[in-house]
Order: C-alpha cells, then sequence, then structure tokens
C-alpha cells in the first residue's frame, strides 16, 4: 500500500440494521445517488446485534474506518434494539478513548429508511475524514507484530 | 419569630388601615415584621403593561434586597405585590440570560432564593392554632371570603390554595367563630385597575358581587388585597346607584377581622379609615 | 474465645458444613477454609483480609450441596450482592455474615440478600491511591501516548488468566478466549490478542465490576489492568444511574437502558 | 468441502452498466468452495430461475450465491427457487450488487473489485451457513376476549361464527358494557337496547361461546398460539343453575339506597341486583360491599324469600385456568366524573350532570322512565345549557385530544330533550362540532334548524348555583368574545372519554404496551389498528382510543379476521431467524451460566428459564431457553451475552465473523 496522502484509498467497513440503514443506503441506489467506492456494507438484522469484538476485528483486518449505523431513537422495528446499542456504544468507545484508540475513524449515525441522502453524505463525509487521518497503521501494526517477527519491522 | 417585610405602595398611601392591622396583629401573635430597607415599587399592573424588562427589575430589585438583608421569607400583604413578585421569581428562575440582565440593570446579585408567602400563607404558616387559642370575643357573624384575582391566579406560578374555590380565608375566619358562606363571586373580578378609568365597569362587577353576598345574607366582605377593597368600599356610592338598591355591608381585611376577634382595640386597626362604616362589634 | 471463635463453632454444630474465613498467614489474614470446631479458634479478621472469598462461592467442588457460612468482608458483601443480583446464589445454602466495623469484634449475620444490600447503601467504595497516581499520570497523555502506554503494558501479559480466575465475578464455565468458533480471541499471548483480551474483560464488567481490586492484586507481571473497569465504573456510574459498589436490581446497566441516554458523538 | 454456485445479475443493464458481470463471475469461480460460477442477463426471470435449479441439481451444490439487487427485493424468490431444486433455502444468500454498487458508482476498476468482494463476502457466509426449517407453533384454536362490551359481543361472535370457541369474560355482573347504558344512538336515533340486546342473547346462546360475567382476568403467560390465561370467576353468592331469575330477593332485600353504577348514580339499587331489566345473563348478584350479611353478618333475608334456594354465602372466588391461542382485549373506556372540573363546581351541584347521566334520564329504563327531570327536585328542566369538550382538548388538564363522540351525542341529547320538552330551551356551547361520519353532519344540522338547538359557539367558565338556578357564565366568540350569561335549570357536560381504571395494571398483567393515558397501544396507527405489538394480542374499540359505535364494531370484525386467520391454519408457521441458546453433552449441558441478563434485554420476553434435571430430578443447573413463538430475532442478547452461549440462526457469530474478515482481506 502506497502511503503518499493522494493515492491512498481508505478502506471502510458499515456496521447497519437492516430494516433502516440498509434500506436507507437502498434509496440511494434507487435515487442513483453517487458516493465513494470505499465502504462496504455488512447486514445485521438490528444495530442492538452489532457486536463490539467485531469492531476491533474489523480494525485488526485493516479497516481505516469504521461506519455504525441504525434506526433513530423509537423507530427500531425491534421497538428497542437501538436503544441497547446507544447504551452499548456509550460504555466502548469510552473504554477506546481510555484505552487511545482514535475513535474519530468510528462514525455511529442514524439513518431511516427514507434518508437515502443522508447516506450518500455520510459514506462521503466519512471517507473524507478518513483520507486526510491517513491509514491506520498504528492498530495494523500491534495486530500483524507476529508475521513481521523476522524482518521486526 | 422575625419575617421579612414588604408592605408596597399601597399599604403606605390608600390602604394605611391595612398596613395598621398587619403590624398590630402581628405583635399579638409576636410575630415581628422587619421591613426591607429601601424597598421600591413592585410596578403592579401598570408596570407590565408598558415595559416587560421594568415589570421584571423592580420586583427584582425589592427580591435582592431582601436576599442582602438575607431574609429566607418575606411576607407580601398586597396581593398584587404577592403576585409581581412571585411572578418575577419564577419567569427568572426558567430563563438564565434574563436572569443575567435584570441583575445588571438593578446592579446587584440576585439569585432569587427567597420565599414569599402572601399575608393568608404567613397565617396559616405561623398562627393558624396560636389564634384560635387567643379569641377572646369571637367574630359571630356570617362573611363572604373573597380572593379576587391575583391572590390565586396565575395557578402554575402561585400554586396557592385551590383555583376556582379558594378555602384558606375560610378556614381562617371560621377558626376565630365567622360563619363563613359558599357563594359564587369568591374569585370573579372587582373591576381592578378600572376603578378609576372606567368606574362604571367596577360598579358593575363590584355590584353584582355585592349583590349576590348580600342575598346569601352575608354581614361582612374578607379581603385580603388593598385594590379590592377600595373597589367594593370606596366605590359604594357608584354601586348603590348601579344596583338601585342601598347595600350597607361593611368590607374588613382578614387581619382587622382577626384583630378583633382577639381583641385588639378597633382604633389601632384602622376599623375607621373605612367609607363604608362598620358597626358590626 | 472472640465473638467469631463462638459464632464459628456454633454454626459448625448447627450443620453448616464449612466456613469460609481469614487465618493468620505470614502477612497478616490469608484464606481458611473451616472445616470442624476445633479449627475455630484459628479464625481471625484484619484488614490484611483484601482475598475476596465470594471467588470460592461459585466453586461447586468446594460448596457441594450443604451448607456454607462466609466471613465476609465488605468487598465480599459487595460481590455476594452483585452475584446474587445474576442469579448465581443459592440464599438457602449460604449464610453470610460479617464482623462490624465498630472494632469491638461484633458478629453480624445477614438473614439475606435484601439485608446485604441495605447494609451496602451507605458504604462509600473508597478509590485506591494506585488508581488516583495512575489517572493523574494517563490523563495528561495525549492519545498516541496512552495508546502506546497501554500497548507497551498489554505487550507484557502472558495470557495466565490469574486475573479471571481472581475475580468473583468472572464465573462462566466456558470464557470467550475458549472459543474457536469464530476464534475471538488469540488464546496465545500476541499484543493484539492480549489487548482484545482485557477489552473483553472490562466490557464484560461495565456495570458489575465491585471495585475491589482482586485483578490487580492478581497479576502476576503487575499490569494495572483493575484501572481500567475502576475507570469505566467511576466515569459511566452517574451517566447509567448505578451506585459503585451496589447492585442493580434486575438488569446490569448493559442489559438495560433509559431511553433518554445522553450521548454527543450519534449524529 | 462445500460446492457453492454463484450467479451473477446483469439486472438488464442495470448492474452490468457499471460492473463488468463476466469478470466477477470468472473471479469467483477461482475462491476455494465454489463450485460453480456464471453470469447471466435476467437472473430473477423464469429462465434465470430455472439456470439456477439445474446447476443446484448437476452440480449438487451445497450453497448458493446471487450477485444480483437489493436481498430486500428478491431473497424470497431466489430462495423459494432453491427450495425447489431441493437445496435448503437458508443456504443461499444475495449480494447487493445494484442498489449498493452499480447504481451508486461510476463505471471502473473500483466498481467492479468493490462488487467482487462483496459476493466474496456472502460466499464466506454461505460456507458459514446451516440448513434451518421453517419454526412450526402448534396453535389452540380457542379465543379470549376481555370485555363484554359491543366490542367484545361482536369479536366474540365473529370468531364464534368462524367456528372458532371464544371464551368471553366480563367484569361487570351482565355483558352489554356502556352501549346498554345508551337510550337512543346517533345517527339513526334507533333504540339502543334494541339493536344491541339481540346480539347479548345470540351471544349468550351461541354453542360457541362460554360467557363468564363477574369475571376478571387474573393472569396471562405463554406466547402466541399456545397462552396460558387464569381467569378469576368472582363469586357472585348466587347459584345461577338453581336461580330462576324471579326477582323476589331483589323487592324483599333492606338495602335499597345503594347508587345504581348502571344508572351512573342518578338511580338506586339493592345489594342483590340485576344491573338493567334485559341484562344477559338475567340472574342477580349480591354486592359484598354494601350487604348487611356480608358486612354485619345479619340479614340472609334474600337466602330465607328464594323459592329454589339458589343463595350460597360462602361460595369463595373461583380460579379458572384456560389455554387459549390468541386474546381479543375489548375493555372500553370510561367518561370524567363532574367532580373533575374545578370551573363547574367539583361535583358539588346535583343538576350539574354528566353525558352518561342524561342518557340514563333519557332511556324508557332509567331513574325516571324517560322522562327528562332534574336530578336535584325532580321537576321538568325548562332550559337545559349543554357544555361541550368538558375536559377535552385541555391540555391544562392533562387531556388535550378530542375524545371525538361527544358532540354527536350531545347533539342528539339536545334533539331528544326538544322532543321530549316541546317548549324547552337548549344551548350548546362548543368549539368545534366534530360530524365527521356517515349521516353526521345532517344530523347535527336537523338538530340546529329543525329542533331549534341554540348553538354558542365558546366556552362556559364558570357555573354556580343562584336561588334554585344554574347560572352559566360563557362567551359568544362569534359575536366578538361578548359575555353570555345563561340562567339554566339543568347543565349537562359532555366529559372526555378517558382509559378505564386497572387498564395499567391490565396492560402490564398482557405485557402490552400502552400510552401516557393508559390507552392500549397499537401495532401501527394506520397500517396494523387492531394488533398490538405482543404476537397474539389484538386491540377493538374504545380501550384503544375514544371511539363511536361504527368503528367499534368494525375494528371488533377487524381483529376477529387476524384471530381467525391465525387459527386457519394448523400451525404456526414463522421464519427460522432466531435465537437459540446451545446445549451440549453432560456434564455441561450448556455453556450458558443462568444469569438471565439476556431476559432483562430482551423486548419481547423471549427468554424462559428451563431447569436441567439428572436422572431422580433434581435440578443441577437452570439455564436459558428462547420461546421460538416469541422471538423476533433482532439478535440483542446475542451481542451482549458475555460467555456467547446464544446465537441467532442466520446471523450467527461465526458467520459475521467471516463475513467481517473476509470483506477486509480481499
Amino acid at each position: 500500500m502506497d502511503n503518499n496522502e493522494s493515492e491512498f484509498e481508505p478502506k471502510i467497513v458499515a456496521f447497519v440494521c437492516n430494516w433502516c440503514t440498509y434500506a436507507g443506503a437502498d434509496l440511494t441506489g434507487t435515487s442513483r445517488i453517487k458516493y465513494a467506492t470505499n465502504v462496504k456494507i455488512v447486514r445485521f438484522p438490528c444495530t442492538g446485534r452489532i457486536d463490539f469484538m467485531l469492531l476491533l476485528k474489523a480494525f485488526a483486518n485493516g479497516a481505516d474506518g469504521i461506519i455504525v449505523s441504525g434506526c433513530h431513537p423509537n423507530d427500531c422495528h425491534y421497538t428497542s434494539g437501538n436503544f441497547h446499542a446507544r447504551r452499548r456504544w456509550i460504555a466502548f468507545r469510552h473504554l477506546l478513548e481510555i484505552i487511545g484508540v482514535d475513535v474519530r475513524r468510528i462514525r455511529f449515525s442514524w439513518v431511516s429508511a427514507a434518508e437515502g441522502a443522508k447516506w450518500g453524505d455520510l459514506v462521503n463525509e466519512t471517507v473524507a475524514n478518513i483520507r486526510e487521518l491517513g491509514p491506520y497503521t498504528e492498530y495494523t501494526k500491534v495486530a500483524q507484530y507476529v508475521e513481521k517477527e523476522d524482518n521486526n519491522e | 419569630m422575625k419575617i421579612g417585610f414588604y408592605p408596597g405602595c399601597s399599604l403606605e398611601g390608600t390602604s394605611r388601615e391595612y398596613n395598621e392591622s398587619v403590624l398590630a396583629l402581628g405583635n399579638a401573635l409576636d410575630i415581628e415584621f422587619e421591613e426591607i430597607k429601601d424597598w421600591n415599587c413592585c410596578g403592579a399592573t401598570a408596570a407590565h403593561s408598558v415595559n416587560k424588562e421594568l415589570s421584571l427589575s423592580l420586583p427584582a430589585r425589592v427580591l435582592a434586597l431582601a436576599e442582602r438583608q438575607n431574609f429566607s421569607e418575606i411576607v407580601v400583604p398586597c396581593a398584587a405585590c404577592y403576585n409581581r413578585l412571585t411572578t418575577t421569581q419564577y419567569e427568572l428562575a426558567q430563563d438564565e440570560e434574563k436572569k443575567k440582565r435584570i441583575s445588571e440593570i438593578i446592579e446587584m446579585p440576585y439569585d432569587g432564593s427567597v420565599r414569599i408567602l402572601n399575608v393568608l400563607q404567613m397565617l396559616q404558616k405561623y398562627a393558624v392554632d396560636s389564634i384560635a387559642q387567643k379569641v377572646t370575643n369571637p367574630f359571630k357573624h356570617s362573611v363572604a371570603c373573597y380572593y379576587g384575582c391575583l391572590l390565586v391566579r396565575p395557578h402554575k406560578i402561585l400554586q396557592f390554595d385551590r383555583v376556582e374555590d379558594p378555602q384558606s380565608m375560610d378556614t381562617l375566619m371560621s377558626a376565630i367563630g365567622a360563619n363563613t358562606l359558599d357563594w359564587a363571586f369568591k374569585t370573579e373580578c372587582c373591576g381592578g385597575g378600572l376603578s378609576v378609568s372606567r368606574t362604571d365597569i367596577v360598579s358593575k362587577l363590584s355590584g353584582n358581587l355585592l349583590k349576590d353576598a348580600k342575598d346569601r345574607g352575608a354581614e361582612a366582605i374578607i379581603v385580603a388585597c388593598p385594590m379590592c377593597h377600595s373597589n367594593l368600599d370606596m366605590r359604594r356610592p357608584e354601586i348603590n346607584k348601579y344596583l338601585g338598591e342601598d347595600i350597607e355591608i361593611p368590607v374588613l381585611y382578614i387581619t382587622q377581622a382577626i384583630g378583633l376577634a382577639l381583641g385588639l382595640e378597633p382604633e389601632k386597626l384602622g376599623i375607621k379609615r373605612h367609607f363604608v362604616n362598620v358597626n358590626l362589634i | 474465645m472472640n465473638k467469631l471463635e463462638e459464632k464459628a463453632v456454633s454454626l459448625l454444630q448447627s450443620g453448616v458444613k464449612l466456613i469460609l474465613g481469614y487465618e493468620k498467614g505470614d502477612k497478616g489474614a490469608r484464606p481458611f477454609f473451616c472445616h470442624t470446631p476445633e479449627d475455630a479458634s484459628k479464625l481471625i479478621y484484619d484488614e490484611h483480609a483484601t482475598t475476596n472469598l465470594a471467588t470460592y462461592i461459585l466453586k461447586p467442588e468446594l460448596m457441594g450441596h450443604d451448607k456454607v457460612a462466609v466471613c465476609a468482608t465488605l468487598r465480599t458483601l459487595r460481590a455476594i450482592a452483585q452475584l446474587a443480583s445474576e442469579n448465581q446464589i443459592k440464599e438457602e445454602n449460604l449464610i453470610v455474615f460479617t464482623i462490624t466495623e465498630e472494632g469491638n469484634g461484633d458478629v453480624k449475620e445477614f438473614s439475606g440478600i435484601d439485608e446485604i444490600n441495605s447494609y451496602l447503601t451507605d458504604k462509600e467504595l473508597e478509590v485506591a491511591q494506585l488508581y488516583k497516581e495512575l489517572d493523574e499520570k494517563l490523563s495528561g497523555m495525549s492519545r498516541e501516548e496512552k495508546w502506546s502506554f497501554w500497548v507497551n503494558e498489554f505487550s507484557r501479559c502472558i495470557k495466565c488468566y490469574a486475573c479471571r480466575a481472581a475475580c468473583p465475578l468472572c464465573y462462566c464455565t466456558r470464557c470467550i478466549t475458549d472459543v474457536n468458533r469464530p476464534q475471538w480471541i488469540d488464546p496465545w499471548p500476541s499484543p493484539m490478542g492480549n489487548m482484545e483480551w482485557q477489552i473483553n474483560r472490562v466490557m464484560h464488567m461495565v456495570g458489575r465490576c465491585i471495585g475491589c481490586g482482586a485483578c490487580t492484586k492478581a497479576c502476576p507481571v503487575g499490569i494495572p489492568i483493575g484501572y481500567l473497569s475502576r475507570k469505566m465504573l467511576n466515569d459511566l456510574s452517574e451517566e447509567f444511574g448505578y451506585i459503585p459498589g451496589q447492585a442493580m436490581k434486575d438488569g446490569n446497566s448493559l442489559s438495560t437502558f433509559k431511553p433518554e441516554d445522553k450521548e454527543n458523538f450519534i449524529h | 468441502m462445500s460446492k457453492i454456485g454463484v450467479f451473477i445479475c446483469h439486472c438488464g443493464e442495470n448492474i452490468s452498466a457499471t460492473v463488468d458481470c463476466q469478470r466477477v463471475a470468472e473471479e469467483l469461480s477461482k475462491v476455494d468452495g465454489v463450485a460453480y460460477s456464471i453470469d447471466y442477463k435476467y437472473m430473477c426471470s423464469d429462465p434465470g430461475q430455472t439456470l439456477i435449479k439445474q446447476a443446484i441439481k448437476e452440480h449438487n451444490l451445497t450453497g448458493v450465491v446471487i450477485g444480483s439487487c437489493s436481498p430486500r427485493m428478491h431473497e424470497l424468490t431466489f430462495r423459494k427457487t432453491c427450495a425447489e431444486a431441493g437445496l435448503n433455502p437458508y443456504m443461499c444468500e444475495i449480494a447487493n450488487l445494484r442498489e449498493h454498487c452499480s447504481w451508486v458508482h461510476e463505471k471502473g476498476e473500483a466498481t467492479t473489485e468493490k462488487a467482487i468482494s462483496l459476493v466474496k463476502m456472502l460466499v464466506e457466509k454461505v460456507k458459514k451457513d446451516h440448513p434451518l426449517t421453517s419454526i412450526q407453533v402448534p396453535i389452540t384454536k380457542k379465543a379470549l376476549v376481555i370485555g363484554g362490551g359491543i366490542a367484545g359481543i361482536q369479536a366474540s361472535l365473529d370468531i364464534a361464527n368462524c367456528g372458532h370457541q371464544v371464551i368471553l369474560i366480563e367484569k361487570d355482573p351482565s355483558i352489554g358494557g356502556h352501549m346498554s347504558q345508551l337510550s337512543e344512538t346517533f345517527p339513526t336515533l334507533d333504540c339502543s337496547q334494541c339493536i344491541l340486546t339481540p346480539r347479548m342473547v345470540e351471544v349468550a346462546q351461541h354453542p360457541n361461546i362460554t360467557l363468564y360475567t363477574y369475571a376478571e382476568l387474573d393472569s396471562v403467560d405463554g406466547s402466541i398460539g399456545n397462552f396460558h390465561v387464569t381467569i378469576r370467576l368472582k363469586a357472585k353468592s348466587v347459584d345461577p343453575k338453581k336461580c330462576t331469575g324471579c326477582g323476589t330477593c331483589s323487592s324483599k332485600c333492606p338495602q335499597k339506597k345503594i347508587p345504581s353504577e348502571f344508572n351512573a348514580g342518578l338511580g338506586t339499587r339493592t345489594a342483590i341486583y340485576v344491573p338493567f331489566p334485559q341484562a344477559v345473563p338475567n340472574k342477580p348478584v349480591i354486592d359484598k360491599e354494601h350487604c348487611n350479611y356480608y358486612q354485619k353478618g345479619k340479614c340472609q333475608l334474600c337466602k330465607k324469600v328464594c323459592p329454589t334456594d339458589a343463595i350460597e354465602f360462602d361460595k369463595p372466588d373461583e380460579l379458572l385456568k384456560e389455554d387459549v391461542g390468541a386474546i381479543v382485549v375489548t375493555t372500553g373506556f370510561n367518561v370524567l366524573k363532574t367532580d373533575f372540573f374545578p370551573e363547574y363546581g367539583y361535583g358539588k351541584y346535583k343538576d350539574v350532570i354528566t353525558g352518561l347521566q342524561f342518557e340514563r334520564l333519557a332511556s324508557a329504563s332509567g331513574p325516571t322512565l324517560g322522562e327528562i327531570r332534574r336530578p336535584s327536585d325532580g321537576q321538568i328542566p325548562k332550559k337545559i345549557v349543554f357544555v361541550a369538550c368538558a375536559g377535552s382538548r385541555d391540555p391544562a388538564k392533562g387531556i388535550p385530544y378530542c375524545s371525538k363522540i361527544c358532540c354527536m351525542y350531545t347533539a342528539k341529547h339536545a334533539m331528544l330533550y326538544q322532543h321530549k320538552v316541546h317548549d324547552g330551551e337548549s344551548y350548546v356551547f362548543y368549539m368545534d362540532v366534530r360530524a365527521g361520519g356517515k349521516n353526521y353532519e345532517e344530523f347535527v344540522r336537523r338538530a340546529i334548524e329543525e329542533d331549534g338547538v341554540k348553538y354558542v359557539r365558546g366556552r362556559v367558565a364558570r357555573v354556580y348555583e343562584k336561588d334554585g338556578k344554574l347560572i352559566v357564565k360563557g362567551a359568544d366568540t362569534l359575536l366578538g368574545g361578548a359575555p353570555v350569561e345563561i340562567e339554566a335549570d339543568m347543565v349537562v357536560l359532555a366529559t372526555a372519554g378517558v382509559s378505564n381504571n386497572g387498564a395499567e395494571q391490565l396492560a402490564q398483567k398482557m405485557h402490552i404496551s400502552y400510552d401516557s393515558y393508559k390507552f392500549f397501544a397499537e401495532a401501527h396507527p394506520k397500517l396494523r389498528p387492531v394488533e398490538t405489538n405482543t404476537a397474539g394480542i389484538f386491540l377493538a374499540g374504545a380501550c384503544q382510543a375514544p371511539k363511536d359505535i361504527p368503528d367499534t364494531v368494525s375494528g371488533a370484525s377487524g381483529a376477529a379476521v387476524k384471530v381467525a386467520g391465525l387459527f386457519s391454519q394448523s400451525m404456526l408457521v414463522r421464519e427460522p431467524l432466531i435465537a437459540v441458546v446451545n446445549r451440549c453433552a453432560p456434564p455441561l449441558f450448556s455453556t450458558c451460566v443462568g444469569c438471565f441478563m439476556c431476559e432483562t434485554a430482551c423486548p419481547y420476553h423471549a427468554i424462559e428459564h428451563e431447569e436441567i434435571k439428572n436422572r431422580n430430578g433434581d435440578v443441577i443447573k437452570t439455564v436459558a431457553k428462547v420461546n421460538p413463538g416469541l422471538c423476533q430475532g433482532c439478535g440483542t442478547c446475542v451481542a451482549f451475552c458475555r460467555s456467547k452461549s446464544i446465537d441467532i440462526q442466520g446471523y450467527t457469530n461465526e458467520e459475521m465473523y467471516a463475513e467481517v474478515v473476509s470483506l477486509l482481506n480481499n
């Protein structure tokens, strides 16, 4: 991966809930709103289902940025999945801040099934921010510590 | 027992008898009223129909002075002053910027921690049981207790008694032996500030009020607000002209009625100052 | 015979098979399993009694099915209260007593979990000096410094899991580290595996940790892991509405929510 | 080794316009585990689907990934196709190459690369997928209807007429609800008793309906298709089998002055009473609070005079256990009493009455046998003031909503009064007349134009009594807010419709949600008005919001068809995408440690306690178990479980882990 600024293409994974943000992204598609190709979507039944370990695994496998998005409060198809998720992110994000993980790389949001445009903006905005922050080598260096042990980078 | 005291302009002017009866009753029940130094007019209805900030600054300055004399509570006998002070305290508590702005205008720190009591609340809190024991000649008359508008409304801010059918004056009066009548004009308006500009309306409103009291057999009307008293008492000739009949029911402040029941001399209670003479005793 | 010994003897005579308590060790009190009235004299109670006896309560091999009593310090009481709120305590098999703080050696037996909870309500969870110093040092650091501090600390971990063994609230029969489909956490002590293990352990402690410090004491390489869950405990208690050191009723602060939870990062 | 088929769709050219589909198919064929990979112009078309089926059979594929449009569009179609070819439908996954890729990116290398990684992600997921079969939940073909008003009656009859068993419970001694208290009903003025009582009799005689009056719901558990309810049959102290309904006991009972609930407090009744002449069942009950025997241990007069010795004083309440498949809640509403209004005298004035009390005055079976007479002195009022919106549309009183039916029954009351008292004068103080139903507006116009009811547009500020008259002080906003003062003989307040007291406790018993006014909450206000968020529990009538009879009856029939629909299938079929707590060989039995924090996290109360017992029956450990009928598959418990003992089918930890890793590594 070459490292100069303009060539850097950030790898961003998006964890979204099926009923709101996934449908919102569908609407972005049907309204043909263009956005950057760096973001790839993983579908969950609800934001309540998103395990915080998956975020760590994403960073460990080379993600430079993560988007987590689901239904607005009170919109949840399962009535309270997003409330549980919010409570979990408040704790998890605080722990990452204590340890020093770059929480600016995780973008939490609510996108409803009707907010196709908002999804497009969210993706473009996140890609721009992450491109500015550069690759998250700080994290991957620790993750790939063993493979490079012999040429001890 | 010491408590802050804010007489307001009327008690120094047209309703001096209210002031005398409050002070007389005070030392009969050993409650010492300490006047707020350098107090100013509360602005009454005039201020808030002219300039919003003026209508907030005047009462705020009075409260700030009370805080400076570190009173935790003050008594405000006049219903209009009580209403203005409480409304100001409520409004400034809701809005930080306004509070800052007002304390700039009055050039004094204003916190809004002083508790404001009207005369009924003060008597209920400190004197209701001592009054009952100290009654020497019970006030054996049927009376119509008249609260007017400013003592009970707006309920959201004043939080005092029942809005449509208040009972606090009735309980105090029955404590001194009076027979309080259940009548319909307890909180109907007496005409208030129109006393000078539209005396015809005052005579109509106060007239209906007095007529209903007389029909139900009231021997006296008990009030706790200088404005109501002057309309019902001073405007009696116009009222009688409007009604076409002479109604001789006297109008007493509650502090005067209680004072009489406690055996204080009428002169000390300013009974002589009324237009409709009080020939009850 | 002091009151503690009297209590132990009377309990053992009334059918209790085992009393978990402390005996004189070389550096003060250490855990002691008293089975017979004769051993009761060995039981002592002083400020060195820091090991959390609640850890033993969940070991079925030790407890069996008969009655057991435990001489509980404040920390043990807090652990028992939290375990009870997680349906791990069989009240009929457990007698809990403590030595009151007046220092006159009086013994106080609790009738049940509710009494333990009310006993704990006015007991403030004090903050250890070690924690204050580290918190001071860390709060001055930039993000990058914090990151390298913790990566360096975690790289010293040898995955002995002593922290898991010492903690009374870490009682899963199969821990997440043993899950291999999928392999959430590398079993061997890689720097990333160690970090993910600690992040997981701390997240599993949110709203549950009682700040007893057993994990920090147990870590053979001296990583200040207790600091992490203790900081989470302090910072989130006000926001999630729980009181540090006291058990929440029906659910803990991560399994429940309030519609009006505040955050400033979801937009 | 899994043999996966990859099928990339061009979607005409919606996908192929910006994504090189051939290259995607070609790249995917190199992925290990992929046995067959092609692209085709229209995957979802009939030839496209046949192509998939043939490929499954020829290469006996174990999994299928379709690169096409959003799964929200054709997941079902492609899963059905795979099922028809003999492959378990849950081994088929969809990669969203259209909405999430081709339509939102420009043509180019990056777009095709993204498409390839999206499909690879799903291939990794399919490798971890398990075949799943849909959940079959047996259904008890019996319904419970709570509340015997017109809503409950209609729902019970409709369900029973579909051939299903119904249990109808009513907490009062007789069914009929508020409708039985009405005199005539708008807009047709047909007599309420005449249109209601035949239905009540039909309910009593219907072979499929078991009616329990003087009965309340004690507890509910279980889930859709398998509710276990306990009904409390309050002791009536009269044996219905022996009692012939002759009425001697009521006539002899010394306690004669008890205010009659049926007559809204205007008339009186005895301690042993039948609420109203057309009551169903027409058998008396003893009101224990007011009966001399129950209060002071004396009397027993009714027992002495009873010809068939039907009185049984010591009979206790009975708890009846029933299994039902669905519950319809039709518990109705209540009206505010006059003591709620300070400005109208706190309920002191006898002649200030509620609309319901006016109904009783106007009703032929009422305390005045249909004559409009004043409760205070029994005189016929010459001038009546009706006050609309008494309590409703009044945020200061905590009731900002409109109670919907008061405008109509106020017009009806005024009309009835004019018909009965020709020289009478009636005034209606209103804000806006709301007469939106069929023939409603015409009805109100008739009251104004033909019957001379005087409508005054304004609020009534105060009502007070003077010399036997009620002085009504209001304003007339159409005359510039001029004050209006009327000396009336009687004032009728059209008080707000509020929820029944006890509604909150009932909702909590059944785990259904309710709003801040304690009206029950429907699943969706527009699209699912007769269902609740709790599967298997339905709503009808005014327990959901104030409602007139036409809406109530149509809602009741709506709820009935939902129940009938549920009962029409022998088994309840549900998507298997639900959570499952793992089980393993003894002695562990399950890695779940029984902390049950998942139970507090589950919004559907789907987590149950299962006691693992050894051979001689003592409990080894209590572990969590998911009720397949209740779990909706949100997965909150899965992400929450510390020991990873609970997983959700279709989105297992392994699958999601595989997706994330695959997405970032190519």
